[in-house]
């Protein structure tokens, strides 16, 4: 087929993939020049979230926040853990934080530096310890509900968890109140099975979107009490706790790129069903 | 987060900055040196930090404390664990089995005594409780929404079955219902990877210091 | 005998330690043993999570060793990086019992591997806005109600969407809280089952290409 | 009933009555009786993917992904599965001399499927036809994506194959096919590649559909047994769901609590 038989249509169908990866890193870099700023719902499965935190955690209740995900994964991930970390910090929660992904030392790291000014006031050992990592395997996971110890001999700098003022009375799932995760993966399904079903102790997922779809069964069956759903879920947190940041600023990028996205599906249809008509 | 100000951190953001360019150079432009060089710097990056976090100090944090007050019976799993390392080996590639067969059992024995309460019956009276008392009529079609499509997904995946007759639409429905679901990740699949990307083009401009830290 | 050994023994360890999982869960008491096997699996697994990255770096010594052309001066890189990587480290931790107190190793770690690590994460960004444009077509209706689906998700997860027209978010909210519960449900309950018979087969010795079966013999 | 955790019985009936149906069918497959798979459209439409390269004198294209190893529990029966349809694709393309490239990424899998696709056309007779550089062996990611999309380029297959364990790559695989026109065929369990796979293929099989598909070219009987027992739980849980459902317009909750126990 010589050039001057395709039809507009055709020919708009041949440009080179190349264009449309400049198009759209250029078109996510606008919204971070100028910013564009919408008002954003709050979804059911986040409000349940907070306001499960809310009324579940009193001052000096222990809760387990788990990284289950990797720096590769922070722009996703990092809003919705930041946000959940001040919540509990303002609710007087005392923290642990473990996780399940070999570099989880440099997602803790940068935890506490996105928290910086809610960590300044407090103790190490008495409201916070990190505990480091544990293998992700389900046998992990279930062991820790059993006895934390068993797992974890001492916390991530080589102290023993004996001589760690908050973790003195702690060591099953049920004297910790309850469970956030943040997944790329399946970890939250270990603490479904293991701790949420044998213990009763509350989980919550805080990852990455797919996962949005794939637990909301989960959710809706009351077995997840909440679900906060990527990076629009960490939005609309930061928005719950009254301190816009990260997640918020990326929205404008989402918009951008969502409208191109579905642009480009409606187009391509458009053409397809031109060409087929001829 | 302000600006770096100590060397090493400047020279260490604009390492960065580099190596995103070189791995973005394969899809805006073409496959290059530079990528591979990246790719395996990361590779070469990712493999160190993984066995300094796992195999090394995480098993020397797990096993030391208890060896040390006595607990000789810790030595078993560490030569099991050990013993895996003969998959590497095709002659004794069959040591590697016992330790296998113990992950394997814990592995099946947690999860299959765990799928039964929230993948299956958690999931049956989910979708058979009705609404609460005083729920609208939309709180009404969900339900029998969601009963129906879970029936016919379900109907779908029978396999050893033919689907005919009235299953046959029922399956049907089924597909086009899995479908509508599938939609819904994919739309939430772009959500993730634009969030990805969005966070790698605000860092491309971070480090130029046209956007704020 | 020697065969004994290398097949029955194996599944028989794995069907104890099932039952043993079991049990506990099942019947009321207390189970120690099923806690001591796991603190095992724990440790074994995390013993064997080095096995993929020693295959990987003698892949690459090959590469080295025999030259391979385009390749092997990549894979020597590979090699030095990684030994810098893992000496300081380990050097780190030796010191101070926490490898990222070591400043080059957090250094690494912090900048040239944090930004790689997102950076190729994110690529399949540009693939997914490429293949929405020139691939996804709704050639059936499968593809169809996918495809509306999925835009309706989209809109909804931007929320430009709203500002666009009102009834996108009522609709696409539709989808997220009720439309796509069906399916999902029924794969948890799909993926149950599989891992049932999976495991049972597994239980019995009958799933090739577990115990490294496939490979090699 | 003081010697079962209370709130598990009904998972401790489940779990024993699944058991009980994978071992009699099983059993039962073992002793010769038959285990049909129902009619799976992309299955069917193998023969018209293939019929149509030999009308075109193209070749067709198969690649079982990156994600699964074989000693991996979650993508390795994908993969095994998928290779059992490669020894049909195999046959169908000895029998009418298609040209058939399998790019392979999974150093594992390798072995196997070079002995599947000898097996193939020694079936067909024509074991002169088999050679083993049918197989391209790309190890890593990017260089696999490379190597295929280039090869659609320069060879244009009419058909490909996109059926076993998948990362990100069937999003570019399912696109470079679709620009050059193939028909196309795909299969995944992993849930966050069906969509891609479902938006760029002809036909799909979805999750256990392509175990099913594997098992019904393969004929194993433990596999194809179990398949069996699952569908009967699947029906009792379908009666289960029906009832309760029905139940619940009359708001009665004696089926809920039953299952609770």
């Amino acid at each position: 087929m010589s050039e001057e038989e395709l039809t507009f249509w055709e020919k708009l169908a041949r440009i080179d993939r190349r264009v449309f990866y400049w198009i759209l890193f250029i078109g996510l870099m606008i919204p971070f020049i100028r910013p564009i700023v919408f008002p954003i719902a709050i979804s059911p499965s986040t409000r349940d979230l907070y306001e499960g935190i809310k009324e579940m955690v009193e001052p000096g209740d222990v809760v387990v926040m788990n990284i289950a995900f990797g720096v590769s994964a922070w722009p996703e991930c990092m809003p919705a853990f930041c946000a959940c970390t001040k919540l509990l910090i303002k609710e007087g929660a005392k923290i642990i934080f473990w996780g399940a992904y070999y570099d989880v030392d440099m997602t803790y790291q940068e935890v506490l530096r996105r928290c910086e000014d809610y960590f300044k006031d407090l103790k190490y050992g008495e409201d916070y310890v990190y505990l480091g990592y544990y293998p992700y395997q389900e046998a992990a996971v279930a062991q820790l509900a059993a006895s934390i110890r068993s797992i974890f001999k001492t916390d991530n700098y080589g102290t023993p968890l004996d001589e760690i003022p908050m973790m003195k009375n702690v060591d099953k799932a049920t004297d910790i109140k309850l469970v956030l995760s943040g997944d790329t993966g399946d970890v939250c399904d270990y603490y479904i099975r293991q701790w949420r079903i044998p213990y009763g102790t509350p989980v919550a997922e805080i990852g990455i979107a797919m996962l949005g779809s794939s637990y909301m069964p989960f959710y809706k069956s009351g077995v997840l009490f909440g679900m906060s759903v990527g990076v629009r879920g960490g939005a609309e947190l930061e928005k719950l706790i009254g301190e816009p940041g990260e997640a918020t600023i990326r929205m404008g990028a989402i918009n951008i790129s969502h409208i191109l996205v579905v642009i480009a599906v409606i187009l391509a249809n458009i053409g397809y069903f031109a060409s087929r008509r001829k | 987060m302000p600006y770096p100000t100590a060397p090493a951190d400047i020279f260490g953001l604009w390492v960065a900055w580099l190596l995103m360019l070189m791995i973005y150079s394969y899809p805006l432009y073409k496959e290059n040196p530079a990528f591979r060089f990246a790719e395996h710097t990361y590779i070469g990056l990712m493999l160190a930090i993984m066995l300094v976090r796992t195999s090394i100090t995480t098993t020397i944090n797990m096993v030391a404390p208890p060896l040390m007050k006595g607990r000789v019976d810790y030595i078993i799993p560490i030569i099991l664990g050990f013993m895996m390392y003969f998959l590497l080996s095709a002659r004794y590639r069959w040591i590697s089995r016992y330790p296998i067969a113990v992950l394997v059992g814990a592995g099946f024995g947690l999860g299959m005594r765990g799928v039964l309460i929230p993948n299956i019956l958690k999931q049956v009276i989910s979708t058979i409780t009705p609404p609460a008392t005083g729920a609208g009529a939309v709180d009404w079609w969900n339900y029998i929404y969601i009963a129906i499509g879970t029936i016919c997904a379900v109907m779908y995946f029978i396999l050893t079955w033919e689907h005919k007759g009235a299953m046959g639409y029922a399956t049907r429905l089924g597909r086009w219902i899995i479908m509508i679901g599938l939609g819904a990740y994919f739309g939430n699949t772009v959500l993730f990877r634009m969030a990805m990307l969005s966070g790698r083009a605000q860092f491309f401009l971070q480090v130029l210091k046209i956007a704020p830290m | 005998m020697a065969e004994v050994l290398r097949r029955e023994v194996v599944y028989l360890i794995t069907a104890i330690v099932t039952v043993i999982m079991f049990i506990e869960f099942f019947f009321i008491g207390t189970w120690n043993v099923a806690e001591e096997l796991r603190t095992w699996a724990t440790i074994i697994a995390n013993i064997s999570l080095g096995l993929g990255a020693v295959r990987l770096l003698s892949e690459h010594a090959k590469n080295i060793q025999k030259r391979r052309a385009g390749v092997w001066p990549f894979s020597i890189w590979l090699w030095i990086i990684f030994l810098i990587t893992i000496l300081s480290g380990l050097a780190g931790y030796v010191t101070t019992h926490d490898a990222m107190k070591n400043p080059l190793y957090n250094w690494l770690f912090k900048w040239p591997y944090t930004s790689l690590g997102q950076t190729l994460y994110a690529i399949t960004g540009f693939y997914i806005f490429s293949a929405a444009y020139r691939a996804f077509r709704a050639r059936n209706i499968d593809a169809a109600l996918l495809l509306i689906a999925g835009c309706f998700v989209i809109l909804t997860n931007a929320p430009i969407g709203e500002v666009i027209w009102s009834g996108i978010p009522v609709i696409g909210r539709w989808f997220l809280d009720y439309g796509q519960v069906p399916a999902m449900r029924c794969f948890l309950i799909v993926a149950a089952f599989g891992m049932l018979a999976y495991g049972f087969r597994a239980l019995l010795g009958r799933e090739r290409g577990f115990y490294g079966e496939v490979v090699g013999e | 009933m003081a010697i079962i955790v209370s709130g598990r019985g009904m998972a401790l009936v489940i779990l024993v009555l699944s058991y009980i149906l994978f071992y009699v069918f099983m059993y039962l497959g073992r002793k010769g009786k038959e285990i049909p798979v129902r009619t799976l459209p992309p299955m069917a439409a193998i023969p018209e993917g293939i019929g149509r390269a030999a009308e075109m004198g193209r070749p067709v294209m198969f690649t079982p992904g990156i994600a699964g190893d074989l000693n991996d529990p979650t993508q390795g029966p994908q993969v095994l599965a998928a290779i059992s349809i490669l020894g049909y694709i195999a046959r169908e393309c000895a029998r009418t001399g298609v040209k058939l490239d399998v790019f392979m990424p999974i150093p594992t899998a390798l072995p196997l499927t070079e002995e599947t696709l000898r097996t193939a056309y020694m079936a067909e007779g024509k074991p002169e036809e088999f050679s083993p550089d049918m197989i391209h062996f790309i190890a890593g990611q990017s260089p696999y994506l490379t190597a295929v999309l280039g090869y659609f380029q320069r060879e244009r297959p009419a058909t490909n194959f996109l059926i076993g364990g998948f990362y990100y790559e069937s999003v570019v695989m399912g696109e470079g096919g679709n620009t050059i026109g193939a028909f196309q065929i795909g299969g995944t369990a992993n849930t966050h590649q069906m969509p891609f796979l479902v938006a760029t293929c002809d036909y799909v099989l979805l999750a256990e559909e392509l175990y099913a598909a594997g098992a019904s070219i393969s004929k194993d009987p433990d596999i194809l047994g179990c398949l069996r027992g699952e569908d009967i739980m699947k029906f009792i849980l379908i009666a289960l769901m029906i009832v309760g459902f029905l139940l619940g317009f009359a708001r009665n909750p004696v089926l809920i609590n039953v299952l609770r126990w």
